[in-house]
């Protein structure tokens, strides 16, 4: 169990420090891996037929279809250059370790929990939400910033299947679904962003003042 | 009757002063009854009108004449009671001088000249400066008198000091008012030095004799209000032979110390007018205080 | 639940409404009537209409605020009031400068309502309900502290619409900009709706709590008094100029309504319903001549066309009736008797005498006294302020083209002006009579009963130690004055008159330009004054070359001390923090997202602190 | 039942526009429809008691039923003055005829996900139609597919997904500490009733996100910082939509939440949270009003000052404030529906936002610029209209709690905001209309619209029907203050 959970964080860590679009997808395809074998874990300890359904839509959407479709914006806009960094790697990893220590601290201060997994793993999702917003923040181009977003979802869902044990069925199905329009979405706005502005650097998209 | 007597001998007590002030001089001067011989000349003269003017030019010499008639009757002479003291006291005065002041003002606006314009600036000026030092000052009296009836004030016996700087600041008032050195001087002939005389420059023959006796009258006002303010002898034990010789002697002490000022002191720039007036003001609050501590 | 208030319309009809209602509608009427000649003669049918349906609408929500019951509806008939006025203000929407006053008109007034809600709300909270009575009811168990909180709230809230200094900045804005009859109802009656309030809300139903709230509202009377009246010597143009006098003759009526404050708390009954009586009187007086005065004014701004008396004159002989009428406003305000203004400031200077006659401390006497000589200065300067508006105006020659081919005004303006000089007259001379009126209404305001003191216009007393009484007739002085004058003329009448020129000195060309200007006239003042004015000069010299000026301009401007010191700041300082936050929106959108990381952590950090 | 014709409806105008070519036709459907909708949502007022929540799926008691309320008067509204609007763009070449009919299929499928918010008997699936909601309306702020629009639209879907994502967290958490008490579904009257025995810190912290997610959707500040930008890009109805009812869903779910919480923390930790929030809201949007060059951009800020308002109005609590506060929700829906109305004629007519040049619109366009004066009346809380007294009652809620800082401060923003408003769109009402600028005509609809509202606006302020009295008073009792 906490194999995974470690390599979620390694990867998120991994995604921090990408200097490449496709090394980002590719950590984020790693880290919702780990978060499938997470998932698929915690159904065969619970036995319980809803979780393995998640687990699959997981491995379905976010190892596969999602990746794939980020890997085709990159190509179809070439942009396999630098992802633009407002702060370098080794600073941002600094960083990423900080937050993760925070939300370990704030987790077993704050809470308590049933058990010493769910504690970490409770942790593990908060800093890997963390990390997520973190990306979103420090990273120019749009598509980090929607790999961002879904590395915070990969938290949510770390949270979802392990903490809680999963959320009821048709819940879980329809933040999917959601998720699934969401990317969409932000694909069709990114190829918008570039056709009218010829590059996806949200930073500087900032003619909308005061 | 009273108020007879004073309309009659007012332009006298002008006299008196430009005798005082002559004599001082080591000149012998016109007599006392000059005043008298320059009314009846400028009554009987023709009169000459500006064509700018409107009726507010025409009828203002009669309004100024009735006002100082109205205020001559609220004034105590030798009588506790004044005539008129059904119609007001001492503050319907101040405001009966002011309704004459300012038709007299708007005259010499009326003819259009600058002089006039000049005089009635000046004269609002001084005035409007001079009322809250005129009231503070007989307020200060009657806030001894314990009453603001200026009957009751007049009566009362005992001269206190407040009430004497009361006087004093008073007289400083009835100076600025009669247009008197060091505020104004009544014999210039240039017209800019001019206060009272330029705004009533337009006037001539019987309408200025009508301003000129009304401010005779005025003057003698303000003198018996200082007289019955300082010194109410007037009335002591209310023998009136004793009391019209008393008023009398005060009337002509105050208008040998205004000749005596006349001719001691040199005349004011304009703006020097407001500390003098200020410091009248002053004194008329010290007076309130004193009174109020209880000398 | 639900229903926290009850907008049902409760009315509330005692004298102290009832005085006000009438007052409301002596003052709206001709200036009804006058405002048919005047909207004739500028405005389309349409906009005619408009102005009409406002006017209504003005008069009702004036009549509503004096009238209701409860404070709620107080509060909606205000804010009505306010808004009304405030498209009236922007009547001419077309001109930039009512636009602008309108903003400054309306943001004033608004913050002084806010000031009022609170006020309202507070009260409230002990009360539990809107109602008057309860209202009165609910004051006994207020601690003093919250009442001296309420009272400031409401004396600022009601100070405001009043235009006592320092909140009297948007009334020469306002009250200029609107059509001549809406300044006169305005400066005539709206702003006396905020004496109403300050009598309703602090005599009536607070009660006077402490003597400082008295002595406050004198001081703050005694400086609108002087500020109102110097800017207003100052100033030249004419519904400016009466502007600044309503400034001024609110602060008289608020040192009768503010003395009567000190004698209630000082359990002086006598005196205490004597001033009221003197402010209220003045109010009723104020509210007549000024609606005059402003529609004289507004007569000769639609006969001439310009409000710059610097540019007027003469009309005394184009527009005799106007000139009349002006005249007998502006002896009534400079309070020449026999006319109304006279009797009320005479009345108010009497409650101070006899107020440091009998009062109590060393310290109140002198406090009284020195009332009693701003009073009587602020006449004063008055009086010289008309001197100067009715001898620019309406005597002398022309100063410009625009008054030499003016005409007299209509009929329908004629009915209204003279409406108002009869009612100016008759205040005047029937003051016994209004006197007796206004007493059951102070009465029935500071809610006791003085029969034992003997208080009547001829010869009123209040304390038994006094020796006589003093008295004031006015019929008796018009009677004489009249007498004398008549006198005068039947006895000498007047002997042979030559016209000839004015004296010129021997100058053979005299015009218009040797005229004493308004400027002139008021130079004394300017330096009498100077360390209030702080007077500064500006020259320009339009050179044609280095060596040879081809004209030589000369300005004196006065500096606007309350603008200057206390109002710009704040709107700088309001401005320059508004201007930092702007940063905020950088338009970054990684700066936004990094605001919800931010909050996040610090809630989580403090989470548990709330 | 009607619940359902109340998503149905929707849904068919949703599929219409693949049918029916004519966008006029469309947009006449479309308000015939939400009239309907309208009609319905007016029923389910009238008659509260005879509601029965259909299905396990759906939950419906007072507080909803006033939401839907609001959403479908806004919807209404906006429909009837898109038909209009959407004309004119397409006369004018803004758009195209098939752009058009895109407009009304996300239109409605943007108004579905905002009626589905108040019905879902799931809090998760609440979670997930507000998601919807952004994402249906992303397009619609990116409608012109400029480059300012585009830019609001990738920021408005960025930061809101961001702070979704937050919420969905706060859900979750809910969810934990509500399984560990046993309750593994959900529902929101399980947890409501299961409360008291939950982890207080748990609960604590789920609050916490659940606020800062929700409230970046309902426009709080710091988080406010898409609003403006969507609000100002976004074509005229919908921002009337954004900003009437969307930020009212997202205080819909707060609410909900806020509900649990209260049961199990007590009513301190939220009101303190909201008063803190609603302060720094009313503070930044007075500032930026001031400063505004913008007619839609000064909207949107005053929007973040009504919710900072709505705020202030649920923290002071107790039955004033929360009655109040719902009060205001309605209020600010109505009056700031006019006012986008308005401003979109205006910016119609005049071809441009900014304030500093447009001028004279009283005499330009004196049917809108009328309505907008009385409106922007209305915004700024002068009675007779329904603002003022809703500010009052929350003005009365602080001070009746004793307050008075928080009250103080509020009374100041006002009128700092009252000032600006005033400033900024009395220079632009009044004046002389550019020379050569012919008077305009508006449509009947668009009439129509205006005069629906602004009576709205005055009937709420001055008679409040009996029936929406009770139903804002239910609410109350539901949000706990009794």
């Amino acid at each position: 169990m906490y194999i995974f959970l470690i390599g979620i964080i390694i990867m998120s860590y991994t995604m921090v420090m990408a200097k490449r679009m496709t090394s980002l997808v590719a950590s984020f395809r790693m880290q919702s891996l780990f978060l499938f074998l997470a998932t698929f874990f915690m159904a065969m300890k619970e036995k319980s037929a809803e979780l393995y359904i998640v687990a699959g839509l997981l491995l379905l959407l976010k190892v596969i279809l999602i990746p794939k479709f980020l890997s085709d914006i990159i190509r179809k806009l070439k942009m396999e250059e630098g992802i633009g960094l407002f702060l370098n790697p080794l600073v941002s990893l600094l960083i990423a370790v900080f937050l993760t220590y925070i939300s370990y601290v704030f987790t077993t201060r704050v809470i308590t929990f049933a058990s010493a997994s769910q504690a970490f793993s409770f942790s593990a999702s908060l800093s890997v939400t963390m990390i997520g917003l973190f990306i979103m923040i420090f990273r120019m181009k749009a598509l980090s910033q929607v790999i961002g977003f879904l590395a915070m979802e990969n938290g949510l869902f770390l949270v979802a299947s392990t903490v809680s044990g999963g959320m009821p069925f048709f819940v879980e199905i329809a933040i999917f679904m959601d998720v699934f329009v969401s990317v969409v979405i932000f694909g069709i706005f990114i190829y918008r962003i570039n056709k009218l502005f010829t590059h996806i650097d949200v930073s500087k998209l900032n003619t909308l003042r005061r | 009757m009273e108020s007879l007597f004073i309309i009659i001998i007012a332009p006298m007590v002008s006299g008196i002063i430009t005798k005082v002030k002559n004599n001082l001089r080591m000149r012998v001067g016109p007599g006392v009854f000059q005043p008298y011989y320059n009314l009846i000349k400028l009554f009987y003269k023709e009169e000459v009108v500006s064509d700018k003017t409107s009726w507010i030019f025409s009828i203002a010499p009669s309004i100024v004449l009735a006002s100082v008639v109205l205020a001559a009757l609220l004034v105590p002479i030798f009588t506790i009671t004044p005539y008129a003291h059904h119609v007001g006291e001492f503050l319907l005065i101040i405001f009966i001088l002011a309704l004459g002041r300012f038709f007299l003002a708007l005259a010499g606006l009326d003819a259009g000249s600058s002089f006039g314009g000049m005089g009635s600036s000046r004269e609002m000026f001084i005035s409007s400066l001079a009322e809250p030092a005129a009231i503070l000052s007989i307020f200060a009296v009657s806030l001894n008198a314990g009453t603001t009836n200026l009957g009751a004030i007049s009566s009362a016996h005992a001269v206190k000091f407040s009430s004497i700087a009361a006087g004093l600041s008073l007289l400083m008032v009835a100076i600025a008012e009669t247009s008197r050195i060091p505020i104004d001087n009544q014999e210039t002939h240039l017209e800019l030095t001019m206060i009272h005389e330029a705004m009533v420059l337009e006037y001539s023959g019987r309408s200025l004799a009508f301003i000129e006796l009304a401010s005779h009258i005025k003057q003698m006002i303000f003198f018996s209000l200082i007289a019955n303010i300082l010194f109410p002898f007037a009335v002591l034990g209310g023998n009136i032979v004793f009391g019209i010789a008393a008023y009398i002697l005060e009337i002509l002490a105050i208008s040998a110390v205004v000749g005596f000022i006349e001719v001691s002191v040199a005349k004011m720039r304009l703006f020097r007018v407001v500390d003098f007036l200020a410091f009248s003001f002053v004194i008329s609050l010290a007076a309130i205080v004193i009174s109020i501590m209880g000398a | 639940m639900g229903n926290f208030f009850d907008i049902r319309m409760s009315f509330l009809f005692d004298p102290l409404a009832v005085f006000f209602l009438s007052v409301i509608f002596l003052v709206s009427l001709p200036s009804a009537v006058y405002s048919i000649g005047y909207l004739a003669k500028k405005y389309s049918p349409r906009k005619i209409a408009y102005a009409w349906f406002l006017l209504t609408a003005f008069i009702i929500s004036m009549a509503l605020v004096v009238s209701v019951a409860s404070a709620l509806t107080f509060l909606i008939a205000w804010e009505i009031m306010s808004l009304v006025s405030y498209f009236l203000v922007v009547f001419d929407s077309k001109e930039e400068k009512s636009v602008q006053a309108g903003v400054i008109y309306l943001v004033m007034t608004h913050v002084g309502t806010a000031f009022i809600m609170a006020g309202f709300l507070i009260m409230h909270k002990y009360a539990n309900s809107f109602d008057f009575i309860s209202l009165k009811q609910a004051s006994a168990i207020m601690p003093s502290s919250v009442k001296n909180i309420v009272f400031l709230f409401l004396l600022t809230g009601f100070g405001t619409k009043a235009g006592i200094v320092p909140f009297h900045i948007w009334l020469p804005y306002a009250h200029p900009q609107a059509p001549s009859h809406i300044s006169s109802i305005m400066s005539g009656v709206m702003i006396k709706t905020g004496i109403y309030g300050i009598i309703r809300f602090v005599i009536f139903i607070l009660g006077v709590d402490s003597m400082w709230w008295g002595s406050l509202i004198l001081v703050l009377a005694g400086v609108s008094c002087l500020v109102g009246v110097i800017y207003a010597l100052m100033e030249h143009d004419i519904k400016k100029l009466l502007a600044y006098h309503s400034i001024e003759n609110i602060g008289i009526i608020l040192l009768g309504v503010g003395s009567s404050m000190v004698f209630l708390k000082l359990n002086m009954p006598g005196l205490a319903i004597f001033s009221l009586i003197a402010g209220l009187y003045h109010l009723i007086n104020h509210a007549v001549f000024k609606g005059l005065l402003f529609l004289c004014a507004g007569g000769v701004y639609s006969a001439t066309g310009t409000r710059d008396i610097e540019r007027l004159g003469g009309l005394i002989k184009k527009m005799p009736l106007t000139a009349f009428s002006f005249l007998i406003g502006a002896m009534a305000i400079s309070a020449l008797p026999p006319l109304n203004g006279f009797v009320s400031e005479w009345l108010t200077l009497q409650a101070f005498f006899v107020a440091s006659l009998t009062a109590c401390t060393a310290g109140l006497k002198i406090f009284f006294s020195l009332c009693a000589a701003i009073l009587a200065l602020t006449g004063g300067l008055a009086a010289a302020c008309f001197v100067k508006a009715f001898g620019m105006v309406f005597l002398a020659m022309p100063r410009s083209k625009s008054p030499e081919n003016a005409s007299e005004v209509s009929l329908s303006m004629k009915t209204g002006m003279l409406f108002l000089v009869f009612f100016t007259i008759a205040l005047g001379l029937g003051a016994g009579f209004v006197f007796r009126l206004l007493k059951v209404v102070a009465q029935s305001v500071a809610s006791c009963d003085i029969g034992a003191v003997k208080l009547s216009l001829n010869d009123f007393m209040f304390l038994e130690g006094q020796a006589s009484g003093v008295n004031l007739s006015t019929p008796l002085v018009a009677l004489i004055l009249g007498a004398v004058m008549i006198g005068i003329y039947l006895g000498f009448g007047r002997n042979k008159i030559r016209k000839y020129n004015t004296w010129d000195c021997g100058y053979y060309k005299l015009g218009s330009r040797n005229e004493y200007t308004a400027t002139g006239f008021s130079k004394p003042f300017r330096i009498a004054f100077n360390f209030f004015l702080m007077p500064y000069t500006r020259t320009e010299k339009l050179r044609k070359s280095f060596y040879y000026i081809r004209s030589f301009k000369y300005e004196t401007f006065t500096t606007p001390v309350f603008k200057k010191y206390m109002y710009y700041p704040l709107i700088g300082m309001i401005f320059t923090t508004a201007k930092f936050m702007r940063r905020l929106q950088s338009g970054s959108i990684h700066m936004y997202i990094s605001y919800i990381f931010i909050t996040i952590l610090v809630l989580i950090i403090f989470m548990n602190k709330f | 039942m009607n619940i359902l014709f109340i998503l149905i409806v929707p849904f068919i105008l949703a599929v219409l526009p693949s049918v029916v070519k004519k966008p006029r036709l469309l947009g006449i459907l479309n308000s015939v429809g939400y009239l309907f909708v309208l009609l319905c949502s007016l029923w389910l007022v009238l008659k509260p008691d005879m509601v029965v929540s259909p299905s396990r799926f759906f939950y419906i008691d007072a507080l909803s039923i006033f939401f839907i309320f609001t959403i479908s008067i806004v919807t209404f509204s906006a429909a009837l003055f898109s038909v209009d609007y959407i004309e004119r763009d397409i006369s004018s070449f803004f758009i195209s005829r098939n752009k058009a009919r895109a407009y009304y299929t996300f239109f409605n499928i943007f108004s579905l996900s905002m009626f589905f918010v108040p019905m879902v008997r799931n809090l998760a699936l609440g979670w997930v139609a507000i998601e919807m909601t952004t994402l249906a309306s992303a397009f619609l702020v990116g409608f012109y597919n400029t480059k300012s629009s585009i830019e609001a639209a990738w920021k408005y879907i960025m930061v809101c997904s961001v702070g979704i994502i937050f919420a969905l967290f706060g859900t979750i958490v809910f969810y934990y500490a509500s399984s560990c008490v046993g309750v593994k579904n959900l529902n929101w009257a399980d947890m409501v009733s299961a409360s008291h025995s939950m982890d207080k810190n748990l609960i604590k912290i789920a609050f916490l996100f659940i606020l800062v997610g929700y409230g970046t959707k309902a426009g709080l500040a710091p988080m406010h910082t898409w609003l403006p930008d969507a609000h100002s890009q976004a074509i005229s109805p919908i921002s009337a939509l954004l900003s009437g009812v969307l930020l009212k869903t997202a205080i819909y779910a707060i609410l909900r939440f806020t509900i649990i919480t209260n049961e199990c923390v007590g009513s301190d930790f939220s009101s303190k949270l909201f008063i803190i929030f609603a302060l720094i809201s009313l503070g930044v949007s007075a500032g930026f009003i001031i400063i505004q060059k913008q007619m839609k951009r000064l909207l949107a800020y005053s929007s973040i000052e009504h919710v900072g308002v709505i705020f202030l109005g649920f923290g002071f609590g107790g039955v004033i404030g929360l009655y109040g506060a719902l009060f205001h929700v309605l209020n600010h829906a109505v009056t700031k529906s006019l006012m986008f109305f308005g401003a979109a004629n205006i910016i119609k007519k005049y071809k441009k936002d900014n304030m500093n040049i447009m001028r004279g619109v009283i005499s330009s366009m004196p049917f809108t610029g009328t309505m907008f004066i009385l409106g922007m009346f209305a915004l700024i809380g002068m009675p007779p209209f329904s603002i003022f007294f809703s500010e009052l009652l929350i003005l009365m809620a602080g001070l009746g709690k004793g307050l008075y800082l928080a009250s103080g401060l509020y009374l100041f923003f006002i009128a700092l905001i009252f000032g600006g408003i005033l400033f900024h769109f009395s220079k632009v009402l009044f004046g002389d209309k550019p020379d050569g600028m012919a008077c305009a005509k508006e449509g009947a609809s668009v009439k129509i619209v205006f005069i629906f509202l602004f009576i709205l606006t005055v009937v709420l302020g001055l008679a409040m029907p009996g029936f929406l009295n009770k139903i804002i008073a239910s609410s109350v009792a539901i949000l706990g203050g009794a």
